[in-house]
């Protein structure tokens, strides 16, 4: 399957743009022309026209729909001068989208049990993996589990959409306002003795110190893990090298691979924090 | 329609507008976007003898209207370009550039040797604004002595028309266009970036690992243009314009002031059809106004305005 | 609340905070707006010994986050100055520091001489910038001897704080901030404005009359941090950072790569109140961060990043 | 009086943008703060805060009230970036307004004729005038004309408003549609007969070409004859000396004055064209 696909460079309306959690906002956009469905994990770009902002931004598509026109969701934290701007489009307004771009996450195979670890925002992508999980109805027969971590209680992103797909939800917070009180990543420690590791597939995406800590935890585990990841980015297309990543290679050599082109979804033992 | 050929000394394009080295990969990245065919001309990503792996992350921040980076070069090297990009350039009819660099006048010559033997390769553009390690570090483009020095070893190696970019970063960028037109460029081109800086202030460090970047994007227009003003004045030779182009209106204030050809670079980024929708407005520019031939425009700035 | 007073030599500012000159008229005029008295330091616009006219309109041109002016140096004379603004001035408390400027070395003598007599004149700024009359019109800030002289023979006749105002448009600036240094200059600030232009495409007139004009805003504000940190290395005075400042995250930029103070010039354009905005976001910065002390910031850049 | 007064600097909400003639607005601000009511011909200075242009733009006040805050229009033709960004804001946006600035017109003698010139959207000034005449029971028993042109008749701006304030409307454009065949200027050439010059007050606003000619019919009549000029602003304040017009000053010698404070209203009869 080619995972890479035609991108498009369409005009989209803004349908909706809601505050669901204290500065984390869901954007529905819908495309104004073909625009292909991304694959789970894959980004779109996206620029106000008028704005303020002259580089576009990446975001993970976290769901789609085909109505008459296509549409998708976007979900996103206020941390800057783009997403800011963003955060203060009213429906109706037009911004310019580009995408799907990327190479997203592997499906997992039959019978694996399946256990996605977000943090924060990062469960963005992780959603539409479950949904793709359960349209071709799961990784038959296997397992799904959701740990979905936050600071606190208010800022827990996608749980209620992750427990509509059907996945267990095992909740942690830093503040012990929900769940678990302590990471993300320390909850699955935990209770990682449930998982036959060597038919488990997991599926990253969180702050950088998240994600550390379970290559950390991972080391040596027959576990699959592939994380999502992060860097500013200018193009989305490849062709600028800004989004570069040092990863280890097929020969174990270090390298700087495209976060935009062959990521942003890496096997996490392959990634080197610099 | 308007004929919007145009001729960088032996090299014809059918318009004026190229892509910017750096900004557009090998051409290949933007082909779901742009028909290569109807681009003037497509100059590559900058190629060094060997590959370089480039600068460690964060390599970009964006400024206002522009960006920085500090991509640090990274390239797949002069053999894995032939090998593995050029191919799919040869592929259609638009000229292909090829930017080169090295940190030693004897890799500009070799990069320019191996090129001019290749197929598919239809003209140079030589990046002054790398680092000269025999002169501790400082850029090739900063002097009109080692200007003139790349140049001539490059020109004595090929046929193949040469083009000279010039850096802004310097005081007096007519003076380095003169050096290159002497020692027997066939072109200049100007702008590369202009160095910069940002600072995150809550962790205190630089936006970029490599603390400073080159600066681009509309940002710089203004100072591209009055340089390519300046250098048209001073050289003979075709001028190629670039610096923060984004639009048609942009690309033909270059060709106004006297720029026979543009480049379209940092403005793909936020648009990846940039560079066909500055081919379509200049066409439209033309149609609308009745001009039959771009050259009409080229170079017919009045400076002394409405009196 | 937190210290926020630097020392520019002898000159106490009360926070880093300056006006910088041509964007804030003679402080008048931006009353309605801004206490005065909240600021650190106010520079007026360049004075010549002579009032002068200044250039033909059209003299500025928005460019993206920026923008082009040539006004040409109008300004009402050191004379008129002295009798018709600065007494307004003088009710402040409010530092007042003189910008300087003349086509001749004894221009700029003369300029210091009266002002050094002056009540109510606490430092001069001496703008390079300008055209040397003698040089063919090549900038005084453009060659570090010419920057040596003017510097040297306005220290001879002022006991005023001299400061030496510094031109981007130059291959290195940190040399002519050295030429300064060793001349005697009590502190450098850079960056003044960068050379740019714009054509109007339609009309195929440039924008502004003078054709060329200088580039301001935050568009420039990449090139004026690298331009300080460059600086900051090479001299030990203090060094007064500006281009592009607009809020206090940016002011932290320019303090954090080591500036001792900053100024914020075309932001009052796009906001009157830009100056105090800056001033009121740093002392918030500090409590917020329970820094005691603006000092504590300054220089405190980590290059090496996360390492 | 002190026709400069204290400006403000304040936010303001869009209340209305309509489009009242091809790539003509008319756009309603609320001041969301203390804002000074503006002499007739002043003008304020309008900044879209998020948006892709820097400085602000200067626009005549055409219409002012003070509802529970104050409200003002301004009268708009789209030309470029700022105007453009302009057109697209609805109803709700914020907007940075400073002002009011400059110097406006003086208003009439009593028992003086008046007559307003207005080209294109050049009646925006005129109207704050005829406002100011309406409220002070106008230059008491003069007659009050508006000379009225455009291109075009969809393209005549105002009118129904000067009508409603009892003036006679004169129309001209220059294809015909409306009015008088010809220019606004060379109505009044024709017409010029009806008025007693020396107890005439003229005021003009419009494309330079119109001022020009205008200058020119003028020449050595006696009627006072105020114009409003436009230049690129940054500043709106007197800083920046960005909007320098030459000017005969009162010795004869031609000086720059800055049409942002000794303006954007000179007597006609001093003004150079460059
Ligand atoms: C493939 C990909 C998918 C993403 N998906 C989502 C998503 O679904 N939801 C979401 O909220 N965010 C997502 N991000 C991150 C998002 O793109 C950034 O938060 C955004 O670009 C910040 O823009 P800004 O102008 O608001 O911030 P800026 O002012 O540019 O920067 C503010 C802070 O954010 C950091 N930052 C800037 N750009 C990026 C970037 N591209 N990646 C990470 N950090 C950045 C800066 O270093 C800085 O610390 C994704 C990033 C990538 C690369
Ligand atoms: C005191 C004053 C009052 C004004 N009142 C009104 C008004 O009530 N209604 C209205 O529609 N316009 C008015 N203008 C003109 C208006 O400010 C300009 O049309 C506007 O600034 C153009 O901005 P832009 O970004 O759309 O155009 P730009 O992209 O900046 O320029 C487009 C064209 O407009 C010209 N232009 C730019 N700025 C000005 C300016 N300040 N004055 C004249 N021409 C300019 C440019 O030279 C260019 O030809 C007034 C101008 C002044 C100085
Ligand atoms: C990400 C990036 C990479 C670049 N790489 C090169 C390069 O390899 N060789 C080169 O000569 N110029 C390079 N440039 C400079 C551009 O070709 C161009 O000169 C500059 O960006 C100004 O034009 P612009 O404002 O249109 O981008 C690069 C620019 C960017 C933004
Ligand atoms: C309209 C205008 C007038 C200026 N006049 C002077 C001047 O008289 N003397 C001077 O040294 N600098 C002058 N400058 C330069 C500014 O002081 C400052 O160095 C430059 O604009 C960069 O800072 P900024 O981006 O914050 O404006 C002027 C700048 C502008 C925009
Ligand atoms: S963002 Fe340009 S190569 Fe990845
Ligand atoms: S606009 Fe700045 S002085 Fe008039």
């Amino acid at each position: 399957m080619d995972r890479i696909g035609e991108a498009a460079q369409v005009k989209a309306v803004v349908r909706s743009n809601t505050e669901i959690a204290p500065a984390h906002f869901e954007m529905t956009l819908e495309a104004q022309g073909a625009f292909r469905r991304p694959e789970a994990g894959q980004f779109v770009m996206v620029r106000i026209a008028d704005g303020e902002v002259f580089l576009p931004r990446p975001f993970s598509v976290c769901c789609w729909e085909k109505a008459v026109s296509p549409r998708l969701k976007i979900l996103y934290r206020v941390v800057g001068r783009g997403t800011g701007g963003l955060s203060r489009l009213g429906s109706g307004r037009t911004v310019d989208l580009t995408g799907p771009f990327g190479r997203g996450f592997s499906m997992p195979g039959d019978g694996r049990d399946v256990v996605l670890l977000g943090g924060g925002i990062g469960m963005a992508p992780l959603l539409s993996l479950l949904d793709r999980c359960r349209e071709t109805g799961g990784p038959r027969s296997g397992r799904i589990a959701v740990y979905a971590g936050a600071r606190t209680a208010s800022l827990l992103i996608g749980t209620a959409r992750a427990a509509e797909c059907g996945a267990a939800l095992r909740i942690s917070t830093d503040d012990g306002s929900d769940g678990f009180h302590g990471p993300v990543t320390e909850r699955f420690a935990r209770e990682r003795g449930e998982w036959d590791e060597k038919k488990t597939s997991l599926y990253a995406c969180g702050p950088r110190p998240m994600l550390q800590s379970l290559q950390g935890l991972l080391k040596g585990s027959p576990a699959i893990c592939e994380a999502s990841l992060e860097e500013r980015m200018a193009c989305g297309l490849g062709a600028c090298l800004g989004c570069a990543v040092a990863v280890r290679d097929g020969a174990g050599n270090r390298v700087f691979r495209r976060v935009c082109k062959e990521g942003p979804v890496f096997p996490l033992q392959d990634i080197f924090w610099e | 329609m308007a004929n919007t050929a145009v001729s960088i000394g032996r090299l014809r394009l059918a318009n004026p507008v190229m892509t910017a080295s750096g900004t557009f990969g090998y051409g290949e990245e933007y082909a779901g976007f742009v028909d290569l065919n109807r681009l003037g001309a497509v100059v590559v990503k900058g190629l060094s003898l060997d590959p370089r792996p480039g600068n460690p992350p964060p390599r970009i921040v964006e400024t206002p209207a522009g960006m920085l980076n500090a991509i640090g070069l990274q390239n797949v090297g002069v053999r894995a370009f032939i090998g593995e990009k050029l191919p799919y350039l040869r592929e259609f009819a638009v000229p292909v550039i090829v930017n080169i660099f090295g940190e030693r006048v004897e890799e500009y010559e070799s990069l320019a040797g191996i090129l001019s033997e290749t197929d598919g390769v239809h003209g140079l553009e030589i990046n002054v604004s790398c680092p000269n390690v025999k002169c501790g570090g400082l850029a090739f483009g900063t002097s009109p002595e080692t200007v003139g020095e790349v140049t001539r070893r490059v020109r004595r190696v090929t046929d193949l028309p040469v083009i000279v970019k010039l850096s802004p970063n310097v005081t007096d960028i007519a003076v380095m266009a003169g050096a290159a037109e002497e020692a027997g460029a066939d072109a200049v081109s100007l702008i590369n970036t202009i160095t910069g800086m940002s600072v995150d202030i809550d962790r205190r460090i630089p936006h970029l690992r490599n603390v400073t970047g080159g600066l681009s994007g509309p940002a710089v227009r203004p100072v591209a243009l009055r340089m390519v003003w300046q250098v048209v004045k001073r050289v003979g030779i075709p001028v190629i314009g670039l610096g923060g182009i984004a639009t048609a209106r942009d690309a033909l204030e270059f060709l106004i002031v006297g720029a026979k050809a543009v480049q379209v670079g940092t403005a793909s980024f936020a648009n990846p059809r940039a560079t066909l929708d500055v081919v379509e407005g200049i066409e439209r520019h033309l149609a609308e106004r009745g001009i039959g031939d771009v050259n009409e425009i080229i170079g017919t700035l009045r400076e002394g305005g409405e009196l």
